[in-house]
């Protein structure tokens, strides 16, 4: 069934401003209906997860793509995912020694692109989107992880990343007759 | 060259789509004398042919019509019992429509049901190791491909036995998922899917693929 | 091209014979709890195939596929069932089931007095013949 | 003490050319999630297509100082019917990568216009169920057509509708068709 080297089919693009400025004004809109930062990171998180548990049904319908073997495999799934959606070539770097742990690092993003953080928003994690989204994603397809930021250049960091680990194999959910 | 229809199980083999694209009707007129010679008799409120095929009529068609009107469950159009007015000689010679029955929608989604437990005993029967479910079924009168993505959702297209390039189309159809149920605000998973869209491009899409068929058969 | 394993059902379902040749993996089942779950699915099966045909079957379910194997059905006008598993591969297989039920079964079975129908098959010659015919099937040995 | 660190500041980055692309099913996507996040938040379908527009006004509003720093050189359009063109064209070909299709003037009404798209690319893959009655999510668009006006002292008041394929209804306030008036006569 799968073909291999099958391209992704679709690749209608748009004007990243518009994505960008989207963004924007659902962080802004998120600042305006929850108190705190804390509340709105949670809030990104969750639409993150649940845009996550729809676009890895894209990814796969358009890339055929065959389920990963190990954390190694998901990374380089999850790097391509970010080329692929958002136009950016996020570096995987710093693996934990039981390789099950990564980080992302990402020159360029689009989403930050017009955005300063003013001093009240310091503990907005203004992309906090992507982490519910590796989640949500990663759930789909049987494997718990969970990330974070550890750097956001958003907030004078030199660079932004993004860790992923590795919980456990959701053996659970598989889909009906597979291991 | 025909696609007859397609099915999309959730993850936990719920029916969440169907959609009949080429509908064959199997039906067979015929005047009858009395006595009647072929074994009628009465499920699930539709009168059906047990026993005694003859002409194209078969076991397990039912009763469309009588003398040109159209059956309403086992009764006359004027209310009286199909059976009673069977049974009476001085109603004959009479002319009766039998059909092959169409799929209800709880027939539906008794067959997913079903295809979705034998997918999974055809792996714990399986001889070899590492096997899948069943991805292909084959009969006299029809074909049925699968496709089961990652995620745990079926995809089952039913054609005629030559429909060439079902592989492609199954992965066209999960891209029409991806795009106009989950990208659709109204849209929960694992609900049925009721999508306009859906189901408009869908139609665009099989028919392409006969069209497309024809050309190249 | 490799064939695994036959059944052969009767028309009540009794499993009148089971062999195997090539088969690299074991339900972990007796094999009276195989055949019953074999037969079971065999019986949806058919009534699936019946239901989802848009128009009226002949011969009805032929054979199903996934990624590893295939099962291969044929059923005599009298019922009789038989149930051959091969590779992916493997071509007329069908056409095979044929030449066992009227080379062998029917020569070796039916016309064998000994032989009482809803038994198990324990007729020696049968099994010998079948053996035969399967190994010098293009199918066995390709 | 992350306050102490130095930042680059958008101020210190040059404006980008605009040429950067994403995926549109990306973008669907997160658009769809602003739709299920208003309609959790709203009960009816005026209320909903109101967030919508909020939302698609800030959008509105940042585009159009974009737009006018590379585009037009800092230059602002000060009559009505330039404006309408330049939403038509320049800023529905830089959001969306299409024109809009149509622009008329309503005969019976000199405050009203309307901007006709065939197909808006925000309802690309949406199916509006029956229960929602009339809802059109290009309330969205009609937002940013509104921030955009707003901020460039024409107030005006945009909604969409399925006509035509989708149509956005530009009700001017009074003030403005005068003021256009005035500039028409010098």
């Amino acid at each position: 069934m799968a073909r291999p080297g099958v391209r992704a089919t679709d690749a209608k693009k748009i004007n990243s401003e518009l994505f960008t400025l989207t963004y924007g004004a659902l962080v802004s809109q998120l600042l305006k209906d929850y108190e705190n930062a804390e509340d709105v990171n949670r809030q990104l998180d969750r639409m993150g997860y649940n845009i996550g548990v729809r676009i890895i049904e894209d990814f796969l319908a358009r890339t055929s793509t065959a389920r990963c073997t190990d954390m190694r495999d998901t990374a380089e799934k999850i790097q391509s995912a970010f080329k692929m959606y958002l136009g950016v070539n996020p570096t995987v770097t710093s693996w934990s020694s039981a390789s099950d742990e990564f980080s992302l690092l990402f020159d360029q993003n689009p989403m930050t692109e017009f955005v300063e953080l003013p001093e009240s928003c310091l503990s907005l994690k203004y992309c906090n989107l992507f982490c519910g989204i590796i989640r949500g994603a990663c759930e789909m397809v049987q494997l718990e992880v969970t990330s974070w930021f550890v750097q956001d250049s958003l907030k004078g960091d030199p660079t932004t990343e993004l860790r992923v680990k590795f919980v456990k194999k959701l053996e659970d959910a598989m889909p009906a007759g597979e291991d | 060259m025909a696609i007859y229809s397609i099915y999309i199980l959730s993850k936990s083999g719920g029916l969440i789509y169907q959609y009949d694209h080429t509908s064959i009707k199997v039906e067979v007129e015929k005047t009858f004398s009395y006595p009647l010679d072929i074994q009628l008799t009465e499920k699930n409120k539709r009168i059906v042919v047990a026993y005694g095929q003859k002409d194209g009529i078969n076991i397990g068609h039912i009763l469309l019509a009588v003398n040109g009107s159209q059956l309403n469950g086992t009764s006359l159009g004027d209310g009286q019992e199909v059976t009673a007015f069977l049974a009476n000689e001085s109603n004959y010679p009479v002319n009766l429509k039998f059909g092959r029955p169409k799929l209800s929608t709880n027939d539906k989604m008794f067959l997913a049901s079903g295809f979705y437990s034998f997918y999974l005993i055809a792996r714990q029967l399986s001889p070899v190791l590492a096997s899948s479910g069943i991805e292909f079924l084959e009969a006299d009168t029809f074909k049925l491909h699968g496709f089961q993505t990652l995620t745990g959702i079926q995809f089952l297209i039913v054609t005629e036995p030559n429909q060439m390039n079902v592989e492609h189309l199954l992965r066209r159809v999960y891209e029409l998922y991806a795009d106009f149920a989950l990208k659709n605000p109204f849209y929960s998973l694992e609900m049925p899917i009721r999508c306009e869209k859906f189901e408009s491009n869908l139609r665009l899409v099989l028919e392409q693929q006969e069209e497309s068929s024809v050309n190249t058969a | 091209m490799t064939i695994h394993n036959l059944y052969m059902f009767d028309r009540h379902g009794v499993l009148m014979y089971y062999g195997e040749w090539n088969r690299k993996r074991q339900s972990g089942m007796t094999i009276e709890e195989e055949a019953k779950l074999m037969y079971g699915m065999l019986y949806s099966i058919r009534n699936f195939v019946n239901k989802m045909s848009p128009v009226d079957v002949r011969e009805g379910f032929q054979c199903y596929r996934t990624s590893k194997y295939v099962l291969n059905y044929f059923e005599t006008p009298s019922g009789v069932k038989f149930v051959m598993n091969t590779d992916l591969h493997s071509q007329g297989v069908r056409e095979l089931l044929q030449q066992i039920n009227s080379q062998i079964y029917i020569e070796y079975c039916v016309k064998n007095p000994a032989y009482r129908s809803g038994e198990t098959i324990q007729c020696e010659l049968f099994k010998t013949k079948l053996d035969e015919l399967v190994k010098q099937s293009p199918i066995f040995k390709g | 003490m992350s306050s102490l660190k130095l930042k680059t500041t958008i101020l210190d980055r040059s404006i980008s050319k605009g040429k950067n692309e994403v995926s549109l099913n990306g973008f669907a996507l997160l658009f769809s999630e602003i739709v299920q996040y208003c309609q959790n938040r709203v009960s009816t379908v005026p209320e909903l297509q109101a967030k919508l527009s909020e939302f698609g006004q800030q959008v509105g509003i940042r585009m159009l100082d974009l737009l006018i720093v590379r585009e037009k050189n800092g230059k602002r359009e000060i009559k009505l019917l330039q404006i309408l063109i330049f939403i038509k064209s320049t800023v529905w070909k830089s959001l969306f990568g299409k024109e809009a299709d149509k622009l008329e003037h309503a005969n019976d009404d000199d405050h009203t216009y309307y901007l006709i798209e065939k197909e808006s690319l925000v309802n690309k893959f949406i199916s509006v169920p029956k229960d929602k009655g009339n809802l059109n999510c290009a309330a969205f668009s009609a937002g940013i057509i509104e921030g955009i006006l707003n901020t460039s002292n024409f107030p005006a008041k945009v909604t969409a509708h399925w006509h035509k394929g989708t149509t956005y209804m530009i009700k001017f306030d009074e003030s403005v068709i005068l003021r256009d008036k005035q500039l028409e006569g010098r």
